[in-house]
């Protein structure tokens, strides 16, 4: 199916939750969703047998000052369609439902996500830290974040 | 049953293809190489410890601003223009070609320790001053010794060169403060001039 | 006793007694280090490597060299082990194998000891190795080493059934469980062994597959027995790191690795023994036989086969535990009775 | 899932205390330094909790601090044991975004470096699945061949293992003159191997009995877990980037996808995983003898580029067939010399993810073997 359909029935189902956005090549176009409509907007991607988005490329947390966002990067191995979902909440509570429950690899991306962004993935059955320590203090991939000097009197930049 | 015997049967009969593999390799010819006695052929173009060959550096610390982890260090001083050694850099190594230094580089340190060997220094260097060489055999003791200092310029040089340019520039600044104050003069006797017209 | 040659030599007193307790213990460590050389060799030639080459001419020192490594290692107890037990279940290991050297006919004129009940008595200390493997892999207090421990004892257990079967077979043939009488009865050349059914007219052919079979069992088994690889599952390192001997270095350490070697002559040598015809020489009693020939004898068969389980060490990959029960009670044991029992019946027709 | 059954009705009767075991990160099977925390019943593993970021070193942090070319030997130590493949999905992103082309010969040179470094890596995913298991030999006899394939990428790129090879608009430097005989002999060899070890290890009675039937997971749940590469392969479902949405030059070789079919267990278990490997192999030197045969002999390794590059202020997520399955590179691009974002979409860290759900019900040994089948590399895992 054409991205461009894909827009249009994603737009038909939900109105004015989601936006497309169609970039010039080589970016691909992509729908910016409401944050609270991501589950949502996941499940009709998946069950729809049109749609059929089974496999999840990549969720990747971005911090675009001065929102933080989530991309997911969606992938139909039937149609053999792709399509990117793009949604951005404001840093002061960044809350967005977690896919985890359509998508099994979800919970890790969204887990990473947490790590580095802070993005509090809501309904996610288990959001600790993933890649840093479990104690460790601070979001490192925000744009503001400072290295902090001492990690349990270890010396962090060397 | 079938089943069981066939397991059976598998069981030793696979055993028995490994084992006269095995036993083929034990009297094949062995690919151990030796180390230290015999040495694995190292091809030209490896990548192994920077070299640096000062005579051709011209000080432009390109290599230094590409290293992605920032293992080379370089400090350079302006050549004074009637520096009575009249430094040259080697500009062409193959014809022996030279050309007057415009910077001395008084420090330059590569700390082997940090080296990613990515060769992406060697790449940008304009004059081919920095280079791998094929010696992989310089681990140490202590890591103060992985860090290399290529420039040949002794401490006291570097301070008479640094005292011979700070004279140069306030020689300079001097005599520009002279000119600019020749120039003020002038201006100001002009100013009179024509004030008193 | 009297066929004992350092009673003939030195007379019935204690210098001989010494002699020969003492001699087993040397032989067993120079054994051991032949082995754990032709173990890094053997392996090092079958993986197209050249093994250990710097210790000596070709590495021949190298075992030498990790024995000198071993002693000179710091003696480590950790904190939280049952410290008499831990400290002891090395040497539990190594005196279980050691003893069982004690029946084992090295030559028609030296039997340490030429007891009657030699293969009962074999079957009876080798078990002790198996208490020091609990004691190990209990008083460590490490989970990796219980697990190990818990599975040497089951691997132990279920495989001393198959290989007892397999010996108790040939104690039917030779009518003896004195091992130097069950050589003499294989006298005659390598027809005459008990792998070719022992001394018997020519429709002994018959016998043959169950002699055989239960010739492979024994080997099956006996590889159980000294937890090497593919039942090395006590130790298997990918999996429990270092079994129960992962707690233990230095000394002790050393200890459990002659423990497992010994173990591993011992092994051979029954096997050896009870199907290879031990000491006799395979052109028959009149050529190239004798007590140095003897020992030359017995020396090359225990050899062959500690080279036989080096070089299916270096082939096989490891079995799973359950599977290893598996085997050993489904495959072996039946497999072991069907041979005992034709075995038996042809006992009884001849 | 008939065996795990069995375990689960045998044990289940007995009432037995639960015993959790910490796997590594210091342990010989966990390819790295990475922690499972598993919880035993007797010896059936009943959970997985898999600890990662002990090697995590801030990658995409770094990257934001670097200049596009500068990335690249990070990149490469991403997955250390298949750096051109690592390499080829971010150059390639980069490359589309600044809208350049790369001569045909490059594109041959990195297809025959990245099906080179592919069959290296398998060589190590099979031998070390092997040392799971238990044996050793066929463990050497991969390395030593291995070694010839690093000898000609060290050749080419004077690297053995972190080449810095494929770069923005190109390749850091040319091949030598005898690459193509060089490449042909290696294959032979590789072959020679492959069949060796087919005989000595895969069709061994004894490894059959241990990954037969062992961590089985079927092609749905790959999928919904993100699975890719010889996992989901191996699970009988024929997801290939070279074959799905063919890049670089890829739809001009004739190879065949390489899918699980449940030959001696169940489709998708531990075996069937380890065997689309060894296919993999071979596909893999078909495509190098056709990729030789049709490559130009001569022409520009390097494409012109600007001396800084700068991507615009444009973004893409860039993916290639890495052995270990999709990799891909999100890069996003804010105009200036340094990404903006650069995520690795790293497939071991996916394919780990679906340990926990395959590893419960096995035993312990089993939970190695799963583990080795899947193939991570921690260095890709942690970042």
């Amino acid at each position: 199916m054409q991205t461009e359909k894909i827009f249009d029935t994603l737009t038909k189902k939900f109105g004015n939750d989601v936006t497309p956005i169609l970039e010039a090549a080589p970016s691909e176009p992509f729908i910016l969703v409401k944050a609270d409509k991501i589950y949502d907007v996941c499940l009709f991607l998946r069950d729809n047998s049109e749609l059929d988005f089974d496999y999840m490329m990549c969720l990747t947390g971005v911090h675009q000052k001065p929102d933080l966002g989530v991309v997911y990067h969606l992938y139909s191995i039937k149609h053999k369609h792709k399509i990117v979902l793009k949604t951005f909440v404001s840093i002061d509570a960044p809350n967005v439902p977690t896919v985890e429950r359509i998508w099994r690899s979800a919970d890790w991306h969204e887990r990473e996500a947490w790590d580095m962004y802070g993005i509090n993935f809501e309904g996610h059955h288990n959001l600790i830290r993933i890649l840093c320590p479990y104690d460790w203090e601070g979001f490192p991939l925000r744009k503001d974040y400072v290295t902090p000097e001492e990690y349990h009197g270890m010396r962090v930049p060397y | 049953m079938a089943n069981y015997i066939k397991n059976m049967w598998d069981g030793v009969y696979t055993v028995l293809v490994g084992m006269k593999i095995t036993w083929k390799h034990m009297f094949m010819k062995k690919v151990t190489v030796q180390y230290p006695d015999e040495m694995y052929p190292i091809p030209k173009n490896a990548r192994n410890r920077l070299q640096l060959y000062a005579d051709q550096c011209n000080g432009c610390n390109s290599c230094a601003r590409i290293c992605p982890v920032n293992c080379i260090s370089i400090e350079t001083l302006r050549v004074t223009p009637n520096d009575p050694e009249n430094p040259k850099v080697l500009e062409d190594p193959e014809n022996d070609h030279w050309l007057p230094r415009k910077l001395w580089v008084t420090k330059y340190d590569i700390d082997m320790a940090k080296c990613c060997y990515c060769s992406l220094c060697t790449t940008v260097c304009p004059s081919a001053a920095i280079q791998h060489t094929t010696d992989f055999e310089y681990s140490s003791y202590f890591k103060e010794d992985l860090l290399y200092h290529f420039t040949a310029m002794t401490p006291e040089t570097v301070v008479s060169k640094k005292q011979m340019l700070e004279e140069h520039q306030a020689k300079e600044k001097a005599a520009k403060a002279a000119a600019a104050a020749k120039a003020a003069e002038e201006q100001a006797k002009a100013a009179a001039t024509a004030s008193a017209n | 006793m009297e066929t004992n040659i350092f009673i003939q030599l030195l007379g019935n007193n204690w210098i001989a007694y010494t002699a020969i307790a003492v001699l087993p213990l040397g032989f067993l460590l120079l054994y051991a280090l032949v082995a754990i050389l032709a173990e890094l060799k053997v392996s090092a030639w079958m993986q197209d490597r050249l093994g250990p080459m710097r210790t000596g001419p070709w590495g021949i020192l190298q075992p030498l060299a990790e024995v000198v490594k071993l002693l000179q290692k710091e003696d480590i107890t950790p904190d939280l082990a049952n410290k008499v037990l831990y400290n002891l279940a090395p040497y539990m290991m190594f005196t279980g194998a050691y003893a069982a050297v004690a029946v084992i006919p090295f030559s028609q004129q030296f039997v340490p000891s030429n007891i009657n009940l030699g293969l009962f008595y074999i079957f009876a200390v080798s078990a002790i190795a198996t208490i020091g493997v609990v004691m190990g892999g209990w008083a460590s207090n490490n989970k990796y080493s219980l697990l190990g421990a818990m599975r040497s004892v089951a691997q132990i257990i279920s495989y001393e059934i198959p290989a007892a079967m397999a010996i108790l077979a040939t104690a039917v043939l030779a009518s003896s469980l004195n091992l130097n009488e069950i050589n003499t009865v294989q006298d005659g050349g390598i027809f005459n062994w008990f792998i070719f059914g022992g001394p018997g007219p020519w429709f002994k052919v018959f016998v043959l597959p169950f002699t055989f079979g239960l010739c492979l069992i024994y080997m099956i088994a006996s590889l159980a027995e000294t937890n090497r690889t593919p039942f090395d599952i006590p130790e298997g390192e990918s999996e429990l790191v270092a079994g129960y001997h992962t707690e233990y270095g230095g000394m002790k350490f050393a200890m459990f690795f002659l423990g497992e070697y010994v173990n591993m002559f011992i092994v051979s040598a029954i096997m050896a023994t009870i199907f290879f015809g031990g000491w006799q020489s395979p052109f028959g009693s009149s050529i190239m036989s004798g007590p140095v020939w003897g020992l030359f004898w017995f020396l090359a068969k225990v050899g062959t086969v500690v080279f036989f389980q080096i070089w299916l060490r270096w082939t096989l990959p490891r079995l799973r535990v359950d599977q290893l029960m598996d085997l050993g009670w489904k495959y072996l044991l039946p497999m072991s009775f069907i041979c005992f029992f034709a075995i038996a019946l042809w006992k009884m027709l001849i | 899932m008939a065996e795990k059954k069995t375990f689960e009705m045998e044990y289940s009767k007995v009432d037995t205390e639960r015993m959790r075991l910490n796997v590594g990160p210091q342990h010989p099977s966990t390819h790295g330094v990475l922690r499972l925390e598993v919880e035993l019943d007797g010896e059936i593993v009943t959970e997985v909790v898999p600890h990662m970021g002990y090697l995590h070193r801030c990658f995409e942090k770094h990257c934001e601090a670097m200049t596009y070319p500068q990335c690249i030997p990070y990149i490469d130590r991403l997955d250390y044991i298949s750096s051109m493949n690592n390499e080829w999905p971010y150059v390639m992103g980069v490359e589309k975004l600044m809208g350049i082309e790369v001569p045909e010969r490059v594109e041959y040179i990195r297809v025959i470096m990245a099906e080179l470094n592919r069959i290296a890596n398998h060589q190590i995913a099979v031998a070390t699945f092997g040392l799971d298991a238990g044996a050793f030999t066929p463990f050497l006899y991969y390395f030593r061949d291995r070694e010839e394939i690093l000898a000609i990428l060290e050749k080419a790129s004077g690297g053995r293992l972190l080449y810095n090879y494929f770069w923005v608009g190109g390749l850091a430097a040319d091949v030598h003159p005898t690459f193509k005989q060089e490449c042909l002999d290696v294959i032979k060899h590789i072959r020679a191997t492959n069949a060796e070890v087919t005989n000595l290890l895969i069709y061994n009675k004894i490894f059959i009995d241990r990954t037969a039937n062992v961590g089985i997971l079927p092609a749905d749940v790959a999928i919904n877990f993100g699975c890719s590469g010889p996992v989901l392969r191996g699970s009988g479902f024929p997801l290939d980037l070279r074959r799905a949405e063919p890049y670089s030059i890829y739809d001009r070789f004739d190879f065949n996808v390489v899918v699980g079919k449940g030959e001696v267990g169940t489709l998708g278990d531990c075996w069937d995983r380890n065997i689309v490997r060894m296919g993999e192999m071979e596909e893999s030197c078909k495509i190098i003898e056709q990729a030789i045969a049709q490559m130009p002999d001569t022409g520009d390794v390097q494409e012109k580029l600007p001396k800084k590059i700068r991507i615009p202020k444009s973004e893409i997520l860039s993916r290639a067939e890495s052995p270990k399955g999709d990799l891909g590179f999100y890069i996003v691009g804010n105009g200036t010399d340094k990404p903006e974002r650069l995520r690795c979409r790293a497939t071991s860290f996916i394919n780990l993810s679906v340990l926990p759900e395959i590893s419960k019900g096995y035993m312990i040994a089993d939970l190695i073997l799963i583990l080795g089948s899947i193939d991570i590399v921690l260095g890709e895992v942690d970042r």
